[in-house]
């Protein structure tokens, strides 16, 4: 008996459950910065050798391979460093609501934070180096949502 | 020194549906029809189950399949305790027999249940034969499993 | 000490296309090896080692390589599996080459592939990061994506592309180019990858309009400007210069003349700690092209490369990766793409094969990229997409990660003078 | 000329039920350690190389967050995607091309806390037939592997079995950077409840949080970073097939060939006289006398007479496992990085509580896939110029 081609085979079904996973992951970084949001300030870290200010702030400098720990307040003020404006989903139906999401490097800090924008009129106007500013909530809890938005600065 | 850290449970499932591809498919077919198919190597004559298109030894295609006998002798063989759940060993109520069954005219063992013998009266080198289920549906469960002549 | 070697063949299991329901993975495998074998004077039992990679999450399958050792012959034979993101296919290669030059084994043969009907590459590239997403589940995130979703998004990779749109939106603020160009060289992509027969994605005589015509899903990329998800299986077998001509079936070679490879940083999520990097940037693919041309012996690469196969998982990349290649000017891509520098019969050949955008089995996708740069060098491109003039050198790169590894690989139809 | 590539560091920590750091906590601290005790910067490190798992680590690509963490920001690096040993055997060759001087393996696995070992080896099975059926799995092939054993060499028991995981607890105790439980009586690993049999559940390697990294350096570099290099003299890599059914489990075709070329590459003639112990990686306690003898360390079918004699304890003939192996913690994907880890302080003498006495020559093996599949030998040794 020859062994024919058969244009379609039966599938096998299988599953990989992350669930059954339990990670840990640190998060010295983001927890300075959910106590800065407290008080609507920016905190991250900087390496004391080669000047980097990482926010959020990790305790370990990964140009220097060392620890680091000293921490400082950058501005709620930035420029855009990249952007994209979303306006279709993947398959290319368009969205009903087009938003801004921002990488914004806030002054005195060399990371990028991802946010979405606000207070723009035509998405097509948006340019990378355009300056924006934190928009805090009212009464912050220290939760990453206490920095609402990023608004342009007209 | 500690440093603060967060637990991640991730609530996601990967799905994959996996081709068996078609010697596997012939193999398929064949339970169906309650034949045991094997392959066989258009180089060096070997026989293998389950079908497979490469011979590992002579580089040669397996382009021939072969009906295999259903009955055959236990070569080797153990007994399960346990079944698998979410990555954890679960004791099983009634343990069965897993045995390597080697089937005439052919040079690979098949695993298989060897069911209807108790684990203290299996015997290397004892005749076992195929039971099918009745209404079989080309799938590997049509293939019961062996039991003893 | 270093030793020469060579690519003598190339294998494909056939034209990459979205679902092979037809065949299993293993099957797929050992298509593409007796693919490459045919083209040798090589019998399967003459192949040393093998190295084999893909990305397993994608189907599944952990350690693939042991379930394929029959169907790749690497019975009793050494295996090496290799996995670093989209860079997998290179990583792959440049593995068996260090087999071969570092005078261990004669002959390897380098397999990358990816079978993406059997799982879903969407959530499988997700996993990337998924842990550092629901990490963020700790500092009360509104992942809702509507107004006041503040930081959360950061997880999310900020749109439907993910963090590709960043770095074309960047990567245009910094050249002055349009999305009209990404459409260019979308279409270009498209178009080559008509003249190729292994290409997924064919559209012949592509136009800028045509692909304009499609929805912009996250500006500025276009649904147009995306990659298909691929199955298919490519293998390439090299050999130590001594063996060249034992085996290999004709005169012509393709020479590994420098490899390099090497990662930056974490950019699009890097949650905890801090993306210190613009997606455009890319300054470690500068510094990784300049190792790859100092080991060949290049010093004027801009004279010295004839074709480059570069990895553009989105079409904004076609214009990216030569620059940062050192290949043209920082910022020169746009202009170069209207005046068709670009295109096969262009000054510098950018992917005659169609590139990633046109066909994408990620864990074969570098790997790919080497094995159509060995066709350009060897001057056996299929179906047209051979460029007209004589390759001397040719260029392959790969790039994956999280906007992090790149990975470059130097041909040449002479081997490097020791 | 072929260059001689040493191991001139390591780092590694205790094995735990559940690690205090997180994986990328070891890893950086461990690099960290290692850089300092060598007295040099991550700049000096040419490639670092992972050997990591995916699936173990549960995501796609995993090593992207490890790469900061080790070191190797804007450097060079790969990941061997097998037991960790096969990274040692990729940064060898990249050293030996001459174009790296340097490489640095690191390997982390949270077998414990992290992920579920059961899982992980399922996916390694493939997903057409035996993973559907099954019938077949690490434990389940183990288990006739072990039955072989005893239908071919009668005078094999039961016992036997449990005599070995007793061994491997018992010297596991004596080093500190194993698990650290009380060694179970041979009584209760006797009587521990069966999972295949004869494979019961006292006789399975218990899986641990652990890993190390290993610095590899080419022969000028070496003599310059430490006192005490030890050479790496030879090794392979042997893929054997995927079918249970086709392979005898207890000759090891596969391993025995691995074992022949790595004694080959190293000038070994007679390895039961020139090797000074073993360092094997094992799952099962059944397995540590067919991997012994398949490598050609004791005669075939001597597993009852080696462990009733004493010939495998740390003071016997042939001392294997006397770091207590994966009876100490079994960080499934490290184990054998573990292993390496261990002959190197022997060969070292740092091994304290279980050291070996006087030895010149190691041997680590490293398996991969059900049954011992893939199996990779690497020969170590003090130096002597060859």
């Amino acid at each position: 008996m020859k062994v024919e081609e058969i244009k379609e085979t039966k599938e096998i079904y299988h599953y990989w459950d992350l669930s059954a996973m339990k990670w840990r992951i640190e998060s010295e970084g983001l927890a300075l910065l959910m106590e800065g949001f407290k008080e609507k300030k920016v905190l991250g870290r900087q390496c004391h050798k080669c000047g980097t200010v990482y926010v959020p702030g990790p305790t370990y400098c990964r140009k220097c391979h060392i620890d680091i720990y000293r921490i400082v307040e950058v501005k709620d003020e930035g420029t855009i460093g990249t952007f994209t404006v979303n306006l279709a989903d993947i398959r290319g139906n368009p969205l009903e609501e087009i938003s801004i999401v921002v990488c914004v490097k806030l002054d005195g800090s060399d990371s990028w934070l991802m946010g979405r924008l606000e207070g723009w009129t035509d998405w097509r106007e948006i340019k990378a180096g355009m300056r924006v500013k934190v928009e805090w909530s009212d009464k912050p809890k220290g939760t990453l949502s206490d920095l609402l938005n990023f608004k342009l600065i007209k | 020194m500690i440093h603060q850290t967060v637990e991640v449970v991730v609530p996601i499932s990967f799905m994959y549906k996996n081709r068996v591809g078609r010697y596997l498919q012939h193999y398929l077919n064949g339970l169906k029809e309650k034949k045991i198919l094997g392959s066989k190597c258009s180089g060096c004559g070997r026989v293998v189950v389950p079908p497979r298109s490469a011979c590992g030894r002579c580089y040669g295609v397996m382009d021939e399949l072969v009906e295999l006998p259903q009955e055959g002798k236990l070569v080797n063989w153990t007994v399960c305790y346990v079944k698998m759940e979410s990555g954890e060993f679960k004791r099983l109520e009634s343990p069965y027999v897993i045995g390597m069954i080697q089937l005439e005219g052919c040079d690979a063992l098949l695993s298989a249940k060897v069911l209807e013998v108790e684990p203290e009266n299996v015997k290397i080198g004892m005749k076992v034969k195929a039971i099918w289920k009745e209404e079989t549906t080309g799938d590997y469960t049509d293939l019961v499993g062996f039991v003893p002549l | 000490m270093r030793r020469n070697v060579a690519i003598i063949s190339v294998g494909y299991n056939g034209r990459f296309v979205s679902k092979r329901p037809d065949i299993s993975i293993v099957e797929m495998l050992e298509a593409a090896v007796r693919n490459a074998l045919s083209k040798t004077k090589l019998k399967p039992h003459e192949i040393d080692a093998f190295v084999v990679g893909n990305m397993h999450t994608f189907e599944g399958v952990n350690m693939g390589h042991l379930w394929a050792s029959e169907h790749i012959f690497a019975l009793n034979k050494p295996v090496m599996r290799i996995a670093t993101g989209g860079t997998t296919g290179m990583s792959v290669f440049h593995c068996a080459y260090y087999h071969v030059a570092s005078g261990l084994y004669d002959v390897v043969c380098a397999i990358g592939w990816e079978k993406h009907d059997e799982g879903d590459a969407q959530i499988g590239l997700g996993g990337i990061l998924l842990p550092e997403v629901f990490s963020l589940a700790h500092f009360g995130p509104d992942f809702s994506g509507r107004r006041g979703a503040g930081l959360g998004l950061m997880g999310g990779g900020g749109g439907s592309t993910g963090g590709a749109s960043f770095q074309a939106a960047s990567y245009l603020a910094k050249s002055g180019g349009g999305i009209e160009h990404i459409d260019m060289a979308a279409a270009l992509m498209r178009a080559n990858a008509a003249k190729n027969p292994y290409a997924h994605l064919q559209v012949p005589d592509c136009k800028p309009e045509d692909i304009a015509k499609t929805p912009i899903i996250s500006w500025p990329l276009r649904y147009g400007h995306t990659c298909p998800t691929s199955c298919g299986a490519c293998a390439v077998i090299i050999v130590a210069e001594e063996k060249v001509k034992k085996y290999a079936e004709t005169e012509k070679v393709a020479w590994v003349k420098g490899v390099a490879c090497g990662t930056s940083d974490v950019t699009v999520g890097n949650v905890h700690d801090g993306q210190i990097t613009d997606p455009a940037d890319q300054e470690m693919c500068k510094i990784v092209a300049m190792k790859a041309y100092k080991k060949a012996g290049i010093k004027n690469p801009r004279k010295e490369i004839q074709v480059a196969e570069v990895y553009d998982g989105f079409a904004h990349q076609v214009l990216l990766w030569p620059e940062r290649l050192l290949l043209v000017d920082d910022g020169a891509s746009p202009k170069l793409i209207e005046q068709g520098y670009y295109n096969i019969d262009g000054e510098l050949p950018v992917n005659p094969s169609g590139g990633v955008t046109s066909t994408n089995a990620i864990g074969a996708s570098a790997l790919v990229r080497v094995a159509e740069a060995a066709l350009q060098v060897m001057g056996i491109a299929e179906g047209g997409h051979q460029v007209p003039k004589k390759v001397k050198n040719a260029l392959a790169h790969g790039w994956g990660g999280l906007f992090q590894f790149n990975t470059v690989t130097i041909l040449g139809d002479t081997p490097v003078k020791k | 000329m072929k260059r001689r590539v040493a191991i001139v560091g390591y780092k590694l920590i205790k094995n735990t039920k559940a690690s205090v750091w997180t994986r990328e906590r070891i890893y950086y601290e461990l690099s960290r350690a290692l850089l300092e005790e060598l007295e040099i910067t991550r700049d000096k490190v040419d490639t670092f190389i992972f050997g990591s798992n995916d699936f173990a680590d549960g995501r796609t690509i995993s090593e992207c967050y490890l790469i900061q963490r080790i070191g190797a920001h804007m450097k060079d690096e790969s990941k061997v995607e097998q037991e960790a040993l096969n990274a040692c055997v990729y940064a060898w060759m990249r050293i030996q091309s001459g174009e790296y001087d340097t490489a640095m393996i690191g390997m982390v696995s949270l077998a414990s806390s992290q992920f579920k070992p059961l899982l992980v080896q399922n996916h390694v099975l493939d997903p057409v037939y035996e993973r559907p059926r099954g019938l077949i799995n690490y434990y389940s092939a183990a288990a006739f592997q072990a039955r072989a054993y005893m239908e071919r060499f009668k005078n094999f028991t039961e016992s036997h079995i449990a005599r070995y995981a007793e061994k491997g607890y018992r010297n596991a105790l004596k080093n500190q950077y194993s698990l650290q439980v009380i060694p179970p009586s041979l009584e209760k690993i006797e009587n521990s409840e069966p999972i295949y049999l004869p494979i019961r559940e006292l006789e399975v390697a218990p899986y641990a949080d652990g890993g190390g990294v290993v610095l590899l350096a080419s022969e000028e570099k070496a003599k310059k970073l430490t006192k005490k290099p030890v050479w790496i003299d030879g090794f392979a890599s042997i893929e054997d097939t995927y079918w249970i059914g086709e392979r005898d489990l207890v000759k090891l075709d596969g391993l025995r060939e691995a074992g022949k070329r790595a004694y080959k590459m190293a000038g070994i003639k007679n390895p039961e006289k020139e090797i000074s112990f073993a360092e094997i990686q094992t799952f099962f306690a059944s397995e540590e006398p067919i991997i012994a003898e398949a490598l050609g360390l004791f005669d075939e079918g001597s597993g009852a007479e080696v462990i009733e004699k004493g010939l495998s304890e740390i003071n016997g003939k042939l001392p294997v496992n006397p770091s207590g192996g994966s009876f100490g913690g079994n960080p499934m994907g490290g184990t054998s990085l573990l292993g390496l880890i261990n002959a190197v302080k022997q060969l070292r003498g740092e091994a304290d509580d279980f050291q070996v006495k006087n030895p010149k020559r190691a041997l680590v093996h490293a398996q991969d896939g059900v049954c011992a599949q893939q199996n990779t030998v690497m020969i170590l040794s003090t130096g002597g110029e060859k």
